[in-house]
């Protein structure tokens, strides 16, 4: 089949050398082995994230994200453009649907946007990779390149609040959406749908400000994935992935508890099970290894 | 009766002729039954069986049809025989399926059908095929009391089937409550802003239609009559009175607005900055659709109040205990007056609980698009000085007491009072206003003026599935004097007053019943001779239908008569009868039925059950299998209140051993269909222990029961109960003196 | 009781719409407070609710109040995550997020918001360390974090936190080189042309003194 | 019932729950000839599934029994049941209507005698009950089902089980060769009384009905507490049997909500309100109701009912939204999680069994009402302004409680009538 192309915004945490460098690593794996191509976008810059919101203001937040939607549109015509970290994915998605709405908003974002040189013209989509992973591949293209079946990995589908609300995942429920564990089924692993904790939320970016709140809804979240008798737990957001795997030793401080669950990308488990090496899936850059992971990263099956 | 011809016909069907001896059955009824005719068919229902029995009827000249089979309430369309009289035994759902298949059970079994064989055939020939009364009224206007939105839609909506209709108004001017508006809420999409009231053109139509007439300043004097021939005295202002005839009456006189100066908590009256929703329409005609200026001084107005439930949904017992229905809709209206004419104005509306039910919704989210802010809370007090209002109230979602005190206009949201006449129950009561009401309809009915009033003064039905059903036939309330309710409701509510009053005009003609014995052509039917002038029927008669003449003697009038028998069962001197109900067609059912003695120790229970829920829970109780005693013998009654005590007596002295009276639920929520018929029986039969004392038996004999249509599970426990209670005391001593 | 001319002023604003039409012209989203029905499925909704003192429904029923002191000085709205469970559930669709962010972001323009309010900086910073260069720098925001109470509160704060720190050293997901050298745009220049840009033409539509960004 | 020709001069009711009745009947008892047409296989409609009125706490099937009384002895109402109306054309006075019989494979023989539901052994999930238990593929709907006449599930035709049934019957009654008809009669005027169905509430995702079993909906908890029931009247947890005596009512599930139905439903407060007597009747003094709220919209007299449970001290009423329910893992309880509005409480309650009070949804899509017919923006059906004789009632014009429902079709029976007097009129 023709090769799938759309405009990479990869986002602040996961480009290279970022906090979620290898969530990046992994995705290209994944990509590779889906014959996906993946085109930065040149020169993108911060969507401003959720967090951002007291010094921008909103026209500010939208005009961030306008110049790479300007950027895509100029560089990569024609290609949507495809965020991995559910942050950018929401600021973007946010900023087109309000500039589609309004033209008063257009017209002023055009108008700081020239400042730069730059010019939107409301022509780009904008999806987050699971969209384009469950809408363009669909789970059977997913399946297709599988090599070494996750067979035996327990995993509870952490999905978040991000890349489920307000706009989520087409035909999924705000409640208990199913991707992650349709995915992890299409894996050969074995899915925990009865998980509670699936749309709680980390704390978010209050993470940094209000860590004792944030730990509280951690705790939760992995002591749930415990409950299951989890492996490990996967996610489609790198906030959620840091704030769930690093926070554990914090939590065990406090409340002198022995978590010890590792959080892992989607893009991990697919990479692993297309065959990657420990280091192209990423598994490199955990706090609490993946040992599942890495024990099938490291088996070697004939080559097909 | 020259030409009787009986016929017997015992079905062998869904398992009757393996469970009983049908033979016999069929033997029975020939030589007890005394049958000029008896077949026995395997299927009676099928298509031959029921030609057999046409046949019969056609060729053999069978007048009087007897049906042992299921019950009355089963296969109904194939044992439909307009030109004969039937009776019906009920071997399937009254014998067979709630008895044992065993052989210790076949004995009694069959003897409860033999009886039930033995009953079909003594009522069969005490029955008469309804003839129906030969003078019936054949008006067909319809006189409609009350000129307002309810009365104006009742009439244009008859005359528009083709019915004549005669609008009084005492009044001086059509139009009512709503000609007082200034808009009216929406009735259909989009429900976003107030709307044009509508009663100018109602008038105009009305106007333009030849078949209503309007007499205005005018009142009802008196009202008599009946279905299809109501005559009715009008006398108008200038005290001219003549007389107008009507096939049938609505009333659509409405409603007062609770009087605000009872509310003396809201400063009422201190300021004419204060007003009810009624003072604001008046507010908002004078500015014609220009902003509202405060009334005080004509200043402008910068912020408005509006205070719900005012006076409503009252725990002190000073105020309405009710809610109107329409306020918390109108005070959204009356906002949007203000916010549509300047959106600077601030318009705040307190309520407990905001009801804007159905589409009420989208009113509701308009007037907050539009600005006007709802606070949820409840006001303590308004005051007022010579410019501006201040309203103390306790905002219950910020939880804590507030204070608006720059109110320009404060709207207080009071409720209704219906405008229902004299409450016949007690006619010196004082409506809620304090004010002492004058007959509406002035009825010449021996029970009162006028229509019987529930809770709260409304004239309305009690019924749930039949809110038309007054108690004096042919006259329907329409409109909020039936409960509270909105311009939509009762526009809505007229409509179906009017087919209502169509209806009873069509069955006067025909001399059918009303609801809920629709369509019979029985009538109760007075041997005078014999008549003690004892008053219990006319006194007793739950739809008035009975008045009395000079010399105390009843006048039935037919066509208010809702045939449920209760003038049958009050008459001590069994004058009352219907052609195909009466004293006879039941006590000879009593009569016909087999009392062993007591050596047998077979004890025989008579049970009278309510026809409407009873009869069909003792069905459903079979339908179900559930088994209960072979000792009972069951008789449908129409009501409980047609049983006549000759019954009880009859029973007690033929030797049966105990009577099970099983009716509605009575009181409050009463649900017998024939309103007081179930509460009359209880109360006569509480009277019952005299007789039994004189017979020196004991007061466990005869015993009454509350039983409903769901009760499926309940009444064969009733019956067993009972039968232990019978077994305890012992058998009837007075068997075999019968 | 007193007659209204005795009254204060304060009371005098109480349920008048003067507050709830400013929050309408300077709050983002902010005309959708007025069709809250205060049903609180928001108030249930969210995570930090336990934490909070006047939940989203409580806040709009104290703009609608007249409140603004206690709404544009509560530290309610900085508690926002962003899961938006407020705004999914929210019966009449009100972008409950949004709006929050919009009470805060205002709040702050007008110097109101919560000097020691610990979100509201950590906002400020974020919002600052990304629109320098155009992209986060997290070592320098992480640490910037920490000292924002002066050094020695920051050095102790990052020893409690070594543990975090040298394991995402170790998992290459914490670069010392941004220190130096951190992410960046190229066109730094027009990103800080872009954004001025916009905060005047925000301040122009909101009729209100531009604000200041802070560092 | 007489077989009728249906002429211009009949009226032809769609529908017959308590609306399609009462306008049929209202009709009839005028001297009108009527067709009434129902889809499923008995006449009763919703009001049939009630156990109890509001607020008399009648019983819905003896006002049943009446009407049911008032159609046999009706000689101007002919009843179609599992009958569709697939097309309509013409207009006012004069109107061609299709309509769709599907087979009930049993025919007008039946004596409702049991012998075919004694014979089979095939079960379905009992639509009378909202499936909450099975019956046989040979049934009959219910106790108060008309016509009294079986029903061969279709599910079964074709299978032995279905043979079993026509060896069963002694008097030919079923007829597995019956075939789908289609039948075309005239009308005058068409009354539309399609009535309701209850919201699906697995789309109010945060209560979890669907997810978790002791998450019920209002009606389901109707047939819970009646006699007629899957039960049999005990109210119990559908996770384990257990008696449930702490039970949460929530109110607006689905209602007032512009992500679900944006209309008030106008009959689940008082249902609710109901529901807790249901409560007290179970279990007396055990027994304990809390009822989540945003208004209670107990309007006008219906105050009085209101008041009286209010009354009651095992009745709880909490003015809040019910944010989320979660379930408890260990005890299946649902623990309800929100705030109390009237001053910011926050709460988890745990119940024994959670109740959604389910808003009303109109069953007007979908079906084959002519275009000039509109809907509003609620899916309810809203008056022809072109002089169209189709006119709704019931349910299918607004979110009514019995009584508005019967006054409703009340008054479009005479709307119709008018139609037929018009023309009959303008025939002589």
């Amino acid at each position: 089949m023709a090769k799938k192309e759309y405009a990479f915004y990869p986002g602040c945490s996961s480009q290279l050398r970022g906090s979620a460098s290898n969530y990046l690593t992994s995705v290209n794996s994944m990509c590779e082995a889906l014959d996906i191509k993946m085109t930065q976008i040149p020169d993108w810059n911060c969507c401003g994230a959720s967090i951002g919101y007291a010094g921008s203001g909103e026209l500010s937040r939208h005009v961030l994200n306008a110049r790479n939607f300007a950027l895509a549109e100029t560089h990569l015509p024609g290609q949507d453009v495809v965020a991995t970290c559910a942050a950018c994915w929401l600021g973007a998605r946010e900023t087109k649907e309000k500039l589609d709405a309004s033209s008063q908003l257009m017209a002023e974002t055009n108008e700081a946007l020239k400042e730069a040189g730059l010019r939107y013209q409301a022509k780009v989509g904008v999806r987050h990779m699971v969209e384009v992973l469950i809408e363009d591949i669909g789970y059977e293209g997913m399946a297709q390149p599988i090599v070494k079946p996750l067979e035996g990995v327990r995993i509870a589908g952490y999905v978040g609040c991000q890349t489920n609300r307000p706009f989520g995942i087409a035909g999924e429920s705000f409640e208990n959406p199913m991707y992650l564990d349709k995915l992890v089924e299409t894996l050969g692993a074995e899915p925990l749908v009865k998980y509670e904790q699936k749309v709680t939320c980390c704390g978010g970016a209050l993470a940094f400000s209000e860590p004792e709140k944030s730990q509280k809804q951690i705790k939760d979240i992995v002591e749930s994935a415990y409950d299951h008798k989890a492996d490990l737990i996967v996610t489609p957001c790198p906030l959620c992935q840091a704030n769930v795997e690093i926070y554990q030793s914090e939590i065990n401080k406090r409340h002198g508890t022995k978590l010890d669950m590792p959080v892992a990308y989607y893009s991990q488990l697919m990479a692993v099970a297309y065959g990657a090496t420990p280091k192209a899936a990423g598994l490199d850059g955990h706090v609490i290894q993946p040992k599942k992971l890495q024990d099938i990263a490291v088996k070697v099956v004939p080559k097909k | 009766m020259a030409d009787l011809k009986t016929a017997a016909y015992v079905c062998g069907g869904c398992g009757i002729a393996e469970r009983l001896d049908t033979g016999q059955l069929a033997l029975i009824a020939e030589r007890e039954g005394k049958m000029n005719l008896v077949r026995r068919h395997p299927f009676l229902c099928s298509a031959e069986g029921v030609a057999q029995i046409q046949g019969d009827i056609d060729a053999e000249g069978v007048t009087h049809v007897a049906i042992a089979a299921c019950s009355r309430r089963a296969k109904t369309e194939a044992f439909q025989f307009p030109a004969v009289a039937v009776s019906r035994a009920n071997l399937r759902e009254g014998v067979i399926w709630v008895r044992p298949a065993n052989d210790e059970a076949r004995e009694a079994t069959q003897e409860m059908a033999g009886d039930y064989v033995r009953m079909a055939c003594a009522e069969l020939k005490n029955m008469k095929l309804p003839s129906g009364h030969a003078e019936t009224g054949r008006n067909r206007r319809v006189l409609v009391v009350g000129g307002g939105v309810s009365g104006m839609t009742a009439a244009l909506e008859a005359a528009r089937a083709g019915y004549a209709a005669l609008i009084v108004e005492k009044g001086a001017a059509l139009g009512g409550w709503a000609s007082k508006l200034h808009r009216r809420t929406p009735f259909r999409e989009p429900f976003h802003d107030p709307v044009d009231t509508g009663v100018a053109g109602l008038i105009e139509a009305i106007e333009a239609e030849p078949r209503i007439k309007v007499h205005l300043n005018t009142t009802l004097t008196q009202t008599g009559g009946a279905p299809g021939r109501f005559s009715v005295r009008l006398t108008n202002a200038s005290g001219v009175s003549w007389v107008e005839d009507a096939g049938a009456i609505v009333q659509a006189t409405g409603f007062t607005p609770y009087d605000a100066s009872r509310l003396t908590e809201f400063s009422y009256g201190s300021s004419p900055n204060i007003v009810d929703q009624a003072g604001l329409e008046e507010l908002a005609r004078a500015a014609g659709g220009r902003a509202l200026r405060r009334p005080s001084d004509g200043g402008s107005v910068k912020k408005v109040v509006f205070v719900q439930c005012a006076g409503q949904r009252d725990d002190s017992g000073r105020h309405l205990p009710f809610c109107s229905g329409h306020c918390c809709g109108t005070s959204i209206k009356q906002a949007m007056y203000f916010k549509d004419a300047d959106p600077a104005v601030n318009t705040v509306v307190i309520y407990t609980d905001l009801r804007t039910p159905g589409s009420g919704e989208d009113f509701y989210r308009s007037a907050q698009a539009k600005g006007v802010t709802f606070t949820k809370g409840t006001v303590t007090g308004v005051e007022a000085n010579d410019r501006q209002c201040r309203v103390s109230f306790r905002d219950l979602i910020l939880a804590e007491d507030a204070v608006i005190a720059d109110a320009d206009i404060v709207v207080l949201a009071t409720g209704q009072v219906p405008n229902s006449g004299v409450d016949i129950e007690q006619p010196e009561r004082q409506d809620a206003n304090g004010v002492q009401p004058i007959s509406i309809l002035n009825l010449s009915y021996r029970q009162g003026k006028d229509l019987p009033q529930l809770r709260h003064g409304f004239s309305d039905s009690h019924f749930i599935c039949f809110p038309y059903e007054t108690r004096r036939t042919g006259i329907y309330t329409a409109g909020p004097v039936r409960r509270p309710m909105d311009i939509a409701q009762a526009t809505e509510d007229a409509t179906g007053a009017a087919l209502k009053a169509i209806q009873a005009i069509e069955n006067a003609q025909l001399g059918r019943a009303a609801h809920p014995r629709s369509g019979d052509l029985s009538y109760p039917i007075v041997r005078l001779e014999g008549c003690t002038q004892c008053k219990r029927c006319t006194v007793e008669c739950p739809f008035g239908a009975i008045d009395e003449d000079e010399r105390t003697y009843p006048v039935f009038n037919e066509s208010r008569c809702r045939r449920c028998g209760t003038c049958m069962g009050a008459c001590p001197v069994r004058v009352i009868s219907f052609e195909n109900y009466s004293v006879d067609t039941v006590g000879a059912q009593i009569k016909a039925v087999e009392i062993p003695d007591e050596s047998e120790a077979k004890p025989r229970i008579l049970v009278l059950a309510c026809e409407n829920d009873a009869y069909p829970a003792l069905d459903m109780a079979a339908m179900q299998r559930r088994d209960y005693s072979a000792f009972v013998r069951v008789i449908p009654v129409r009501c409980l209140g047609s049983v006549n005590a000759i019954w009880v007596t009859d029973a007690l002295n033929g030797g049966w051993d105990g009577i099970m009276l099983m009716g509605c639920k009575h009181g409050d929520d009463y649900q017998c269909h024939f309103v007081k018929g179930s509460e009359l029986a209880s109360v006569r039969m509480s009277k019952i222990d005299d007789t039994l004392k004189q017979l020196a038996l004991e007061s466990e004999r005869v015993a009454t029961y509350e039983v409903a249509i769901t009760d499926l599970a309940r009444v064969p426990q009733l019956i067993d109960d009972y039968i232990k209670v019978i077994e305890r005391i012992g058998l009837s001593p007075m068997k075999g003196f019968a | 009781m007193g007659a209204p001319n005795e009254l204060n002023l304060a009371a005098l604003a109480k349920y008048s719409n003067d507050f709830l039409r400013e929050v309408e012209a300077n709050v983002e989203e902010g005309e959708w407070v007025k069709m809250c029905m205060q049903c609180g499925v928001c108030a249930g909704s969210c995570p930090f609710g336990p934490d909070w003192e006047h939940s989203p429904q409580k806040i709009f029923m104290m703009i609608r109040a007249g409140k603004r002191q206690e709404v544009l000085t509560s530290d309610s709205m900085w508690m926002c995550t962003s899961c938006y469970n407020c705004v999914v559930r929210c019966p009449r669709k009100l972008p409950i997020t949004q709006i929050m962010h919009g009470l805060a972001t205002y709040a702050h323009r007008l110097g109101l918001a919560p000097k020691m309010q610990p979100t509201y900086q950590w906002s400020l910073q974020f919002w600052d360390n990304c629109t320098r260069t155009g992209r986060v720098n997290e070592l320098k925001l992480t640490l910037g974090l920490y000292f924002k109470e002066g050094f020695v509160a920051g050095v102790k704060k990052a020893w409690a936190l070594r543990g975090i720190g040298f394991g995402l050293l170790r998992a290459k997901r914490l670069n010392p080189f941004e220190l130096i050298r951190g992410h960046e745009c190229k066109d730094k220049a027009g990103i800080h042309r872009m954004l001025k840009k916009a905060q005047e033409i925000e301040a122009r539509r909101l009729k209100i003194p531009q604000f200041k960004t802070e560092g | 019932m007489p077989e009728l020709v249906a002429t211009e001069q009949t009226i032809l009711v769609v529908g017959g729950g308590i609306s399609g009745m009462t306008a049929a009947l209202e009709a009839a008892e005028c001297g009108k000839q009527v067709i009434l047409v129902e889809s499923s296989a008995t006449l009763g409609g919703r009001t049939a599934l009630l156990y109890r009125y509001f607020p008399k706490l009648c019983h819905p099937t003896c006002g049943l029994e009446i009407n049911l009384r008032r159609i046999k002895a009706s000689r101007n109402i002919r009843v179609y049941t599992l009958a569709e109306v697939t097309r309509i054309d013409g207009r006012s006075g004069d109107y061609t209507v299709s309509l769709k019989l599907t087979p009930r494979y049993v025919n007008a023989s039946c004596t409702a005698c049991g012998d075919c539901a004694k014979a089979v052994a095939a079960t379905i999930p009992n639509p009378w009950n909202y499936g909450l238990d099975r019956i046989t593929a040979a049934y009959l709907p219910h106790a108060m089902a008309y016509p009294q006449r079986f029903v061969i599930d279709p599910s079964i035709i074709g299978t032995p089980e279905a043979d079993k049934a026509k060896a069963a019957c002694r008097y030919g009654a079923v007829d597995l060769e019956m075939k789908e008809e289609t039948l075309t009669l005239k009308a005058a005027a068409v009354i539309w009384a399609t009535g309701w169905k209850p919201y699906d509430a697995a789309k109010i995702q945060p209560y979890g009905y669907g997810r978790f079993k002791n998450v019920i909906t209002s009606v389901e908890f109707e047939r819970l507490a009646d006699p007629h029931g899957p039960t049999g009247g005990r109210i119990v947890r559908p996770s384990d049997g257990k008696e449930a005596k702490d039970v949460a009512f929530i109110q607006c599930a689905g209602s007032r909500d512009e992500n679900h139905l944006r209309h008030c439903s106008r009959i689940c407060c008082m249902a609710s309100l109901k529901q807790t007597r249901f409560m007290r009747e179970a279990f007396g003094e055990a027994a304990q109701s809390t009822i989540y709220y945003i208004d209670i919209r107990a309007i006008d007299r219906f105050e009085d009912f209101y008041k009286q449970v209010q009354a009651d001290p095992h009745v709880r009423f909490i003015k809040s939204k019910v944010a989320r329910i979660e379930e408890d893992r260990a005890s299946a309880d649902p623990v309800l999680h929100g705030v109390d509005t009237e001053g910011y409480l926050r709460y988890a309650n745990r119940h024994d069994l959670a109740v959604l009070a389910i808003g009303m949804e109109p069953s007007v899509r979908g079906s084959a009402i002519p275009a000039t017919l509109g809907e509003d923006s609620s899916g309810f059906l809203v008056p022809a302004l072109d002089g169209a004789a189709i006119f709704g009632a019931g349910c299918a014009t607004n979110a009514l409680d019995v009584n508005r429902a019967v006054q409703s079709s009340t008054a479009a029976a005479l709307r119709a009538i008018q139609v037929v007097n018009r023309s009959a009129r303008a025939e002589t």
